[in-house]
């Protein structure tokens, strides 16, 4: 095979993790609507999962639910630590917007910008 | 095959998030979230985590969508245009991005079975559960038993968040919020705000 | 149950509190849940630090599986030293809570302001117990969510939005966090501490060590309010109801400097971080800047609460100054001014949150005329303010004399000179409020102030005590800290000796 | 709410498979993907959906907030429950080699109950989360 091809290959899953949890990163980091910058964190820490995951797989394994009929197995260590991640994502998604929908009950809006822009934060 | 399923459904993900950061309608925002999370999910079955899959199926896709669109309907759909300029954003972004190439290209390529994870402490959970637990889910005996403490830990994180958004949003909502004149002062701040930066501009292209 | 069950006791009867007091619908009955569970932390973790004197190292296999296959809690010297700080200062101010908490959350509510406090201080004893890198992710979470949840019970409404940008900063950071670890995690194989460092050992330098470096040091930095990381912390302080106030300011940056020192100094090690990298230039300048810079803004506050955090910015700039230097002196001064900055703020903090009790404002004009109507209240005020100028006889100087001494061994006398002059900007903001308080005719606003009830006066002379106490008494602070600093310097061979893979309790 | 007579029936007809699928999801998770979390949240859906189309009176009449409530510590306890238990037998927390003479038959027991509790704080939350999020509207 074409050395370029499999270099692709073997860094792709990396190329492709690095660039979502980078957008990602620049959706918290730029935009002001306090949903938007939620949904940014969740894929954030989506792609994290990713990097966790992608290390974990034998080419030609199964998964880690032990059985006869194979003999290669994925590494499970990887898969229970991005359980408890997922987990933890959701809850701190569900936290943000419980504040979120109070910060527009007490300000009108969930734009960040706004209530900068009315000076009583500095 | 795997390897080419993979960069389909990998390259799918980067098309969803440009199409996340470029949406400007939070609805659609939320249902590309949505779709992203699916199209992970189906990148963890081919990378063997099932579990995970099945995890981030149903809490991404389901759970989280669910309760955006609750937001959405309590708040608001349209994203507007920010006032600054995400030169900021850009450079701390492509900062992080080259820290992650420099650092993640020196380690080892895709699915070789001799990477370190796989020698060192997975190995026992899978050459010892027959002994050891006797649950053929390797997951959920490292899960649960091995590391069961964490799990501990991350029902706490559950229960936390629970108390926390019962503490949030339990009761009725505080006397005066949400008036029409509040959205009034907050259209006006806007609107002052883009004169300032458009005066700001005007005087940066005359000098 | 014997005494070996103590690490583990340590996370889970904070835990078993706070499940309690989510069933409790009365808050008094919570707060004593409180009271019981929160008094009985420091004498677990005193216990444990006398073990770890006596024996060494405690190592408690959670599960029964032996580390690097089970979760491993350890207890040593420096994380010994932290679990009795974070326990103590928690078990001094509870009782604090109740008056304060009662006045100012909704009676609704404040049942369950006691799970989210418990919580709060069950994630930081596990961070700071526990030997898996994982681990420490896990309990961090617990932390941070039921912090972001207790700054948001704050009255104002900019209380929600400070609530907000912390939860949007620290996701960041935890998330930082497990890249690191992750990277650790494919490079070695483990996520046991011990394990992972005897490894990284093994593999000498290479870029993905480098990448997760720099990703653990953004991550924790954020969570410390290391200085231009900061920007979540004044909102945080100055709007969370004043007990969660004095909680934090006491505790929770304390947990994340200890988590940066771990790091940095037991599972990298002291050649990697200091030799090869320049962690400590970097350090150093911005602990410089957040000294210099954080204090020039507190000088410009109006509330008091938005002052003292901006000061605990700059403040926890000497802490990161004494981790930069990497001597044994500066490493003694950062570790003990751990100690000695959280019983101050904790006492400035409830000065103010008494002062808010009955005056229901902490504008510094507001505070005109204070010094003769709550005389007490204020003389902790002052007590503690000079600690934080570091005047000699406060606990405060102890801290400052160490880095000045760990900067000269370096020969860095422009180092001292910074610390002199950012001592100079503290004496101008906390003078500002003395002055105000004792030199000003009272406001109409003040007629009602007086002493607060013993309750809160209590905890409040005790700390008070302890500043000055810790200000003479320096063997006991700085002593122990200075064995705790050899240790981490040493820490090469010392890790040798336990090796964990394969070896039992 | 008349016209989607499909959509209720549909439901009506959905809801026991739900919950059949959430519990073999909870009890097979230690032969196949699965466990505690996941049938939480399958739960936690069934709620949900049974609360989009019958309204958020009809769920809370069937699964009262209170209930919800008074799960979302219950399941902590349960795990931690387990813990202290094998701390007064003599082992280390969550050792879960002293609940049986034999040892994966304790392993076996341990992981159930543990997971048990997962179940009841994971499902306990979810609901309660979707209740205070859909009940703020009004």
């Amino acid at each position: 095979m074409n050395p370029f091809i499999h270099e692709l290959i073997a860094h792709y899953n990396q190329w492709i993790t690095i660039f979502l949890m980078v957008s990602g990163l620049y959706i918290v980091i730029a935009k002001d609507n306090m949903v938007k910058k939620l949904v940014g964190l969740s894929l954030f820490q989506t792609s994290v999962y990713l990097l966790y995951i992608s290390p974990g797989k034998i080419l030609g394994g199964t998964p880690p639910i032990m059985d006869p009929k194979f003999s290669v197995y994925s590494n499970p260590l990887p898969h229970v630590l991005i359980l408890t991640a997922i987990v933890v994502g959701v809850a701190t998604l569900a936290l943000g917007l419980a504040l979120v929908v109070r910060i527009n009950e007490a300000y009108g809006t969930i734009e960040e910008d706004e209530i900068f822009a009315r000076g009583e934060e500095e | 095959m795997e390897a080419l399923i993979n960069m389909v459904l990998l390259t799918l993900l980067a098309i969803v998030t440009i199409g996340v950061i470029r949406m400007k309608n939070l609805f659609a925002v939320v249902i590309l979230s949505g779709i992203y999370s699916f199209l992970m999910a189906s990148v963890f079955i081919v990378l063997d985590a099932i579990d995970v899959a099945m995890t981030e199926a149903s809490v991404g896709a389901g759970i989280s969508t669910v309760l955006l669109l609750g937001t959405l309907y309590l708040t608001k759909s349209e994203e507007t245009e920010p006032l600054h300029k995400p030169y900021v954003a850009l450079f701390l972004a492509a900062v992080t991005a080259g820290a992650l190439i420099y650092g993640t290209l020196g380690l080892p390529p895709f699915g070789a079975p001799d990477a370190p994870i796989h020698l060192h402490v997975a190995n026992r959970y899978i050459e010892n559960w027959k002994e050891e637990t006797g649950v053929p889910n390797v997951v959920t005996s490292v899960l649960a038993s091995y590391r069961g403490f964490d799990t501990l830990g991350e029902t706490a994180v559950i229960f936390t968040a629970g108390i926390g958004v019962l503490l949030l949003l339990k009761g009725r909502k505080s006397p005066g919020a949400e008036t029409p004149d509040m959205q009034a002062e907050a259209v006006a701040a806007r609107a002052a705000a883009r004169e300032a930066e458009a005066e700001a501009d005007a005087e940066d292209n005359l000098s | 149950m014997s005494s070996s069950q103590l690490p583990a006791l340590q996370v889970v009867l904070p835990l078993l509190g706070a499940v309690i007091c989510a069933f409790l619908r009365r808050g008094t009955l919570a707060w004593g849940v409180a009271l019981c569970v929160t008094w009985t932390m420091p004498v677990i973790a005193l216990s444990m630090l006398w073990q770890v004197l006596a024996t060494g190292p405690i190592s408690y296999a959670m599960g029964g599986w032996a580390p690097p296959w089970g979760i491993e809690y350890r207890v040593d010297m420096l994380s010994g030293f932290v679990l009795f700080l974070v326990s103590g200062v928690a078990a001094v101010i509870i009782p604090f809570a109740r008056k304060s908490i009662a006045t100012e959350i909704d009676s609704t509510r404040q049942a369950w302001f006691y799970t989210m406090y418990l919580l709060s201080l069950c994630g930081l004893l596990g961070i700071t117990i526990t030997g898996d890198a994982f681990n420490v992710f896990v309990f961090l979470e617990i932390s941070s969510l039921s912090t972001y949840v207790m700054i948001a019970l704050g009255r104002d409404r900019r209380a929600l939005l400070a609530a907000y940008q912390y939860l949007i900063v620290g996701t960041i950071g935890a998330t930082f966090y497990v890249l690191g670890v992750g990277i650790l995690y494919s490079l070695t194989g483990s996520l046991n501490m011990v394990d992972i460092s005897s490894r990284l050992g093994e593999l000498g330098f290479q870029p993905p060590v480098l990448a997760a470096v720099a990703f653990l040091f953004v991550g924790i930095s954020l969570k410390l309010a290391l200085f231009p990381l900061h920007s979540w912390l004044p909102g945080a302080y100055a709007y969370a109801p004043s007990f969660a106030t004095a909680f934090l300011a006491a505790s929770a940056t304390k947990v994340a400097v200890y988590l940066l020192v771990r790091y940095f100094f037991s599972v990298f090690s002291v050649s990697q971080i200091f030799e090869g990298l320049p962690v400590s230039e970097i350090l150093i300048v911005l602990s410089v800047a957040g000294m210099i810079g954080a204090s020039l803004v507190a000088v410009f506050q109006e509330d008091v609460k938005r002052m003292l955090a901006y000061s605990s910015v700059a403040q926890i700039g000497y802490m990161t100054l004494g981790i930069g230097l990497a001597n044994k002196q500066g490493l003694t001064g950062g570790i003990v001014h751990l100690f000695n900055h959280a019983i101050t703020k904790a006492a400035l903090f409830l000065a103010v949150g008494a002062i808010v009790y009955r005056m229901k404002t902490c504008k510094i004009d507001d505070f005109a005329g204070l010094g003769r109507r709550m005389p007490l209240t204020m003389g902790v005020f002052v007590l503690a303010g000079l600690s934080i100028i570091g005047t000699p006889g406060t606990a405060g100087f102890v801290s400052k004399w160490f880095l000045a001494v760990g900067a000269l061994e370096e020969g860095w006398w422009w180092l001292v000179a910074i610390v002199m002059v950012s001592s100079l900007i503290s004496v101008v903001y906390i003078g500002r409020v003395i002055e105000i308080a004792w030199f000003r005719e009272a406001k109409p606003i003040a007629d009602n102030a007086r002493e607060p009830p013993a309750s809160m006066l209590l905890p409040m002379l005790f700390l008070a005590g302890c500043v000055v106490y810790f200000g003479f008494a320096t063997s006991m602070s700085a002593g122990y800290a200075s064995k705790a600093a050899a240790h981490l310097l040493g820490a090469e061979q010392a890790i040798e000796v336990p090796a964990a893979a394969g070896t039992k309790q | 709410m008349k016209m989607d007579l499909i959509l209720r029936i549909t439901t009506k007809l959905l809801i026991p498979f739900m919950l059949l699928f959430a519990l073999y999801v909870q009890f097979h998770g230690d032969y196949g993907p699965g466990g505690g979390f996941q049938a939480g949240v399958i739960t936690a859906a069934m709620v949900i959906l049974y609360a989009l189309i019958f309204g958020l009176k009809a769920a809370q009449r069937v699964v009262p907030v209170s209930v919800v409530q008074f799960m979302v510590p219950l399941g902590v306890l349960v795990y931690t429950g387990v813990g202290v238990y094998t701390m007064f037998k003599g082992g280390e927390f969550l050792n879960y080699n002293l609940l049986g003479h034999d040892r994966v038959h304790a392993q076996e027991w341990g992981i159930l109950l543990v997971e048990i509790g997962v179940y009841i704080t994971v499902s306990g939350t979810m609901t309660a989360i979707f209740y205070m999020f859909a009940g703020r509207g009004r």
